[in-house]
């Protein structure tokens, strides 16, 4: 089993924690993985991406041209990443800003309205979790519990308050994407 | 002079529009950066003045690296801190033309102190520009010469320690003390006024090139929201508030009023 | 075993450097290695560890200089356009017999180039890109774990034999977070008689100087160099071998790449090609003698470089025309496919 | 008849609103969209026909998104 | 037959390069290429060609920078120490493809070393000292004579291809007075649409950059680069055979040790020992050619170098094992006795 | 204190004699040159105030290259103009030791101009004596960036003309503009009362040192008699009237007179 | 009695003439020798005994070659 | 024919202009020659040293470790020189100011007092040319005619009326040779 994932959003959206999540949970569980951001000046108000792949064995490259996964959360990174989407892979996108979709017909196309959900829940900085969630509902590459251990170990203590909310937008998330 | 429109029937002046002799690509610079005003406003003035056949760029290593995919002139890029050596290179073999540089911080103050010093000392007829972010912005927000105290920065995360890592550097301070600067001065864009006295200390600079006075030295004391982890707003807040204070405005010298 | 991290090649180096004894850092910011400097910023001033963002990388590596011909555990780093800066600092070093660590993070050339990954400064780094005769060990991890198990090879490896060491990494490997445990690092043991400590009375002054102005001393110093380099290549030697045994083709390979190269193995072994891996983790000194052992069983040699082909050379040179061999890599940050690297080795049957 | 007004080219528009705070405070005629263009930015509009042309938001606009128009004289 | 001048390599290298159409020289002082300063020191500012003592080496190579990107001719000169700090520099303008004339006037490495002559520095210049992969075309007199012919050879390549040129020579051959003659040398005749001379209305802004920053375009770049220098190994050669038609064993020697390589031949000769030598006056691209030509008829190679062995791999390379070779040669300023050079010959067959 | 020794039944005092602190090696420098004396005053210093154990010297690439053949303490030999930043390695590996480089005009104020402000601007710990003698003495006499306007060297025989090449540069004026150093002064060794002097100088500069108080930089305006092609004595009358007059002697910058 | 007096290495005299400058001129007791030593300088040496013992032109000696007596007060 | 000279001496006593007379005279012959100087910081207060070598064919080294002939004009030179000079060799030195001459039996030993000469002629700065006329005297490498046409050809014109005086010493320290 290999899963490569592109997260890819804003700067600001936290595309680089949730991919850390991702590493960090797969790492709980025993897994290989390695977590590549893309990185530079381009990062500049542009795009954001960060690579996570999963799998029994020694991941071979850090740097890909494709991908199983892509888990969107603004337009550029859509325009960018939706044609690096291996065929039958599978998009995750923020569905309240984002305003198209995916066009291919080749790949499952998997909306979250993530923002509204997490404005919902009372912060828009766990738009991200949402995603998260909906994420490992998706493909099962890691759990919500070891995600939840993750966030228990990279959280410093006096943020650890933060760690039921996050688990309530994991769990919508989830929830939300097992329905469609 | 200025264009004239119609609409409505009524007459309308155009009093800004995107200057000419900047191309179409966007600029990659973060929202609300100084950098982006600055080369706006270098090409307003080469585009007034009629100067683009008769002008040479120079673009450093730093966030204006790029400044040659915006600016619609003949442009060389320079290896990071020798931009003032650069230009001393195309001076040298085209005395009449202007030549200019864009430098930050870290390219100028840090790794091209004696390229910058010794261009100044020397009196190459070119001109400087100096966007003093006090940061290091291309590379992600470390520590430059310029930070001031105790500001927090990549490399800085303790706030800058001035007994292990100094006190912040005043170049145009300094340069003004070499004969072969011109004319040296500290400007600003996070005020309309301000824009406008900028601009003027473009033109002043090219100005003197034009009549080969030596070397002029322009410190824009700039922002750069990305690495000081602010918004463009809140950065033109602290941008006033402190870096104003320590690089205060003003002309520093010029020969042309001794 | 040791709690597991998952963390930055670049942030593993810098902890791991620490743990294993680091006295002072210098350094200027490049990307993909800023982190190392940033770690070393937050981190060594509280523990009473000289740091110095210096003002450029010319000064850092003086810097390296000063604090290493004191015999301390001295670190700078970089990545290409920098590490070309400090051409006349290393050969100095090397002249001077100074211990010490230096980390290349390379990234695309030439020029400014690319901030991407690349491999394009094996030959700087092996045949010395700085005036004079000289060598660096060098040093080639391939993964986030060997970013942190490297420096503390390097410093053994520099204080036994008197040299500069070179981690030639990447910008991958400085970038991406992997698992990487810690060690119980070994401390400096060897006594540095030579180091300026200030002079106490009863014994002759310390001098620290690459300065041989007579051709007669200089040609001195240059062979008791040469001697040196000869016992370290004697001596020195690290590298991983995977299906090596019964291969026919062999992928040589370090770094990064060398991981595409094991992936393109499987994928030959999946396709009953017999393909084996040769993975220098020393690159100066040249594994030749593994190289020549299985260049018996061999139907050819590939060398997989992110470049334009370097180090061929010293697989050609070390197989001495016996088996034929051939470079393949890409080139500015682009990364190989194993695919591609497969039709490589089969073309070599 | 408008004493000025201004044409903003949204899409090369970063949403910095360092255009807002120019424009004189008796004027107050630029705020910011709830929409983004195709960059992800919200982007600048004008909400009133206020605009006397200053020309104020167009000297601090760092990304020369603004052209101004005022009414000759 | 013009006039015979008695004159410095330094000297007659400087002569040359005004005579050759120089439009700029930036420079700093460093023994054993001082003289080359100083000669432009008062001769350019009277006929108003751009002068710079510059700062640095550093600062050097980058005005040069400026200036080549300019289109003009331009040159520095520096020797060991300072040419490693132009390494940076170099990498840019290989990148960027600035067409300029590079003099390195060797010295004993590494560090400081000796002033004294030494041929140190042949990875540094062939390899690639710098950053990223890219070549100079390196061009290596043996005479004073080739002091002052190289210069003009050196622009019409550099422009012609667009690439830096280094003319690779040593403290003797700068130091030494030999007679010279200077003959008319070609202008410039080739159109350089690229550089930066101010922008027309109706053309396109010129760019000099080394920047790309997409790993995409960086690649191609540098596949434009590799593809270029292939066609210059196709395209540029050029070797002095001494003996060569019936030799058994080689010398392989360039700039001054193959004078003393010359003697060694005559010396065997005189004892009737069938010796040869193989002189390349352009070292990078090697002759790999002439020298596989001559294998099919000889027993042995000796690479006859100043330094502990460096072109030797180059002979090697070119060689690929079907001939055995070996290095020769003294280091840190001393020169090679030619009776000595003999003895390796007869240890040869 | 002070040695006795007997004459023909009559006691003597010694009053001078060559410091132990000098090795028995001959200096190379050409007779009457400036580097002999600074470096018979530091060790003088040095001596007297029991320091040897406590510093580490470090010599730049110059005439005074050499440095540690004469100076009988440990030292390491700097590239071309590092020698501050190789200063800065070892006082931040020693912060108690006592390090001082000696510089060249041409290693401090040329090549090494970036690493000589940066270590002041940085207030490292370091004395730096600059030999300024207005001429590249090792190299065959070039010019340098402090050489006088007008003066013939080997590399402006046509006289510095300041138009091209710059005016020369006045280091001390500007280090001591940086909060970072302590204590710059200009002293010479022209006279028996200027030997006394810089002796004092270099007192104060290491005892600033020993007190962390920061850079301290002793210029020493020095004479080259081979460089300006003089006998001694006649380099001793020009260097009166034609270097001191540019670079005046005395305090620049004190921070306990402040 | 002297006054003072000094001792000159000769052989690590380079011959500035520095020295002779800074004797005080009504004792002007130094002067050069005609002789040379084996690095080919013309060394100083002590022609009167007028010596006061001042010191200074040990002090203006750069090569260290003066060893300055006094008498003792 | 090859001939191997050192000529050394003081930096200022114009060592480096008899070593270059030699090497132009024999190219005015049509010889090949080199001339090569020590160079370097050692040059400073001690001694300068320059090689000529004069050949009918290309000359392969500039830099040599034994000498044919020492033309040396210091103490100095004489301690380093001496021992390089080949055995059967020749030694002209300067005996007015050098008082020991060489120790070694297997090379010959020209004294010439060129200081004294030189005095007498007016100028202790044709020395190095009383030391010259020697040399040509002993060694035939080139003649007087061609170092005349050498002055005159390097001398600029406002120099050239030193010439008969350097001819006058030239020959006076031919005589002075051929009576050894
Ligand atoms: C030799 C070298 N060293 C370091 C770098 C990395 N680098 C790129 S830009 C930069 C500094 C950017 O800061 P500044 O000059 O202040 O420009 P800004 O981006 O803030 O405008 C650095 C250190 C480089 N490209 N080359
Ligand atoms: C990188 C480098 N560049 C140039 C030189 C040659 N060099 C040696 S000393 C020197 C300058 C000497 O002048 P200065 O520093 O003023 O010292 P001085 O000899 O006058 O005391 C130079 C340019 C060198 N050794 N290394
Ligand atoms: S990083 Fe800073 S300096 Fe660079 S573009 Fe962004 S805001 Fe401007
Ligand atoms: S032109 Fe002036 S009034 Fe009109 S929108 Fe801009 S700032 Fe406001
Ligand atoms: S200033 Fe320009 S870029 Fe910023 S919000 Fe206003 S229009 Fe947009
Ligand atoms: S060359 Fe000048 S600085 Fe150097 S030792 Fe001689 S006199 Fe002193
Ligand atoms: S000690 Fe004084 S009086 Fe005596 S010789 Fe020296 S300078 Fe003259
Ligand atoms: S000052 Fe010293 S070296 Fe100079 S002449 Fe006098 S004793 Fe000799
Ligand atoms: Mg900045
Ligand atoms: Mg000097």
């Amino acid at each position: 089993m290999l899963q490569e994932v592109i997260f890819a959003g804003f700067g600001g959206q936290g595309v680089l924690t949730i991919a850390k999540n991702v590493a960090y949970s797969a790492m709980l569980e025993g897994k290989e993985t390695c977590w590549m951001p893309t990185y530079g000046p381009e990062m500049r108000g542009g795009t954001c991406g960060c690579t996570v792949s999963v799998s029994d064995k020694m991941i071979s490259s850090p740097i890909l041209a494709k991908y199983d996964v892509g888990v969107i959360l603004n337009l550029p990174s859509m325009d960018k990443y939706e044609p690096k989407i291996k065929s039958g892979g599978l998009i995750i996108w923020e569905s309240t800003t984002i305003t198209d979709g995916p066009k291919r017909g080749d790949v499952k196309s998997i909306p979250i309205p993530a923002y509204d959900i997490a404005v919902e829940l009372g912060s828009t900085l766990v738009m991200g979790m949402v995603l998260l969630g909906a994420f490992i509902q998706k493909t099962e590459s890691i759990t919500i519990d070891s995600v939840l251990e993750a966030l228990r170990k990279t959280l410093p203590a006096r943020r650890h308050n933060l760690i039921p909310l996050n688990e309530t937008a994991l769990r919508k998330g989830y929830e939300y994407a097992s329905k469609i | 002079m200025s264009k004239v429109i119609e609409r409505d029937g009524v007459q309308y002046e155009v009093i800004w529009e995107k200057p000419k002799g900047l191309k179409e690509k966007q600029m990659h610079y973060c929202p609300g950066c100084a950098h982006s005003t600055l080369e706006k406003l270098i090409m307003e003035v080469i585009g007034e003045k009629g100067l683009t056949e008769n002008t040479i760029g120079v673009s450093p290593v730093g966030c204006s690296v790029f400044a040659y995919d915006y600016m619609d002139i003949d442009m060389q890029q320079a290896a990071h801190g020798r931009a003032a050596a650069v230009a001393t290179g195309i001076s040298r073999v085209f005395p009449d033309k202007l030549v200019f540089t864009i430098q930050g911080d870290g390219d100028l103050a840090a790794i091209g102190t004696a390229e910058t010093i010794h261009a100044c000392n020397r009196g190459e007829n070119i001109v400087i520009f100096f966007v003093n972010n006090a940061i290091y912005g291309m590379t992600g927000g470390q520590m430059a010469p310029t930070t001031l105290e105790g500001q927090i920065t990549s490399s800085s995360p303790h706030g800058r320690d001035v007994k292990l890592a100094g006190h912040p550097i005043k170049i145009s301070e300094l340069v003004a003390q070499l004969p072969g600067t011109c004319f040296v001065t500290r400007v600003a864009v996070n005020t309309p006024q301000n824009v406008k006295k900028t601009k003027a200390a473009i033109e002043k600079a090219f100005n003197n090139a034009l009549d080969k006075k030596g070397t002029s030295l322009v410190e824009l004391v700039g922002n750069c929201p990305s690495g000081w982890k602010m918004t463009p707003v809140n950065s033109y807040i602290w941008w006033e508030k402190n870096m104003i204070p320590m690089y205060p405005l003003g002309v520093i010298k010029d020969v042309d009023n001794n | 075993m040791g709690e597991i991290h998952l963390m930055k090649g670049n942030e593993a180096l810098a902890e791991a450097s620490i743990r294993a004894g680091l006295d002072a850092y210098f350094g200027y910011p490049i990307t993909p290695q800023s982190e190392i400097l940033e770690y070393f910023s937050r981190e060594l001033p509280k523990k009473g560890i000289a740091f110095v963002q210096a003002e450029s990388e010319v000064a850092s590596i003086n810097m390296v200089y000063g604090a290493a011909g004191c015999g301390k555990r001295v670190m700078t780093s970089t990545s290409s356009p920098g590490f070309s800066l400090m051409m006349e600092g290393v050969s100095y070093i090397a002249c001077a017999e100074l211990p010490c660590v230096l980390v290349n993070v390379q990234r695309g050339g030439p020029g400014l180039g690319t901030i991407q990954p690349s491999q394009g400064d094996y030959f700087q780094a092996v045949k010395g890109g700085g005036h004079g005769d000289y060598h660096m060990i060098v040093l080639a991890p391939n993964s986030v774990q060997e970013m942190a198990d490297m420096p503390s090879i390097g410093f053994e490896l520099a204080e036994k034999y008197r040299i500069p060491v070179l981690i030639l990494a990447d910008g991958a490997l400085g970038q991406m977070m992997e698992k990487v445990e810690f060690k119980e690092y070994p401390k400096k043991n060897i006594e540095q008689n030579w180091a300026t400590v200030g002079k106490p009375e009863k014994r002759d002054a310390n001098v620290i100087t690459s300065l041989f102005i007579e051709s007669e001393v200089m040609e001195q110093v240059n062979i008791k160099l040469q001697k040196k380099y000869e016992q370290i290549t004697e001596e020195v030697e690290d590298c991983e071998l995977y299906h090596a045994d019964d291969a026919e083709v062999f992928i040589v390979a370090y770094g990064i790449s060398s991981r595409l190269a094991k992936k393109a193995v499987d994928l030959s072994r999946e396709k009953g090609v017999r393909a084996g891996l040769i993975r220098p983790k020393i690159l100066w000194p040249f594994p030749t003698k593994v190289i020549q052992k299985y260049a018996t069983q061999a139907k050819g040699f590939i060398s997989l470089e992110m470049s334009a082909g370097q180090m061929i050379e010293d697989v050609k040179l070390s197989l001495d025309g016996s088996v034929k061999s051939k470079h393949y890599g890409r080139m500015g940050g682009m990364i190989p496919a194993p695919e591609d690297i497969l039709k490589e080795i089969e073309s070599m049957l | 008849m408008l004493k000025g007004f201004i044409e903003v080219d949204i899409e090369r528009c970063k949403g910095c609103e360092l255009c807002i705070g120019a424009c004189p405070p008796k004027i107050a005629c630029l705020s910011m969209s709830k929409q983004t263009n195709k960059k992800g930015y919200h982007f600048m509009e004008q909400t009133q026909n206020s605009c006397i042309g200053c020309g104020n938001c167009a000297l601090m606009c760092p990304d020369s998104v603004i052209t101004v128009y005022r009414l000759k004289k």
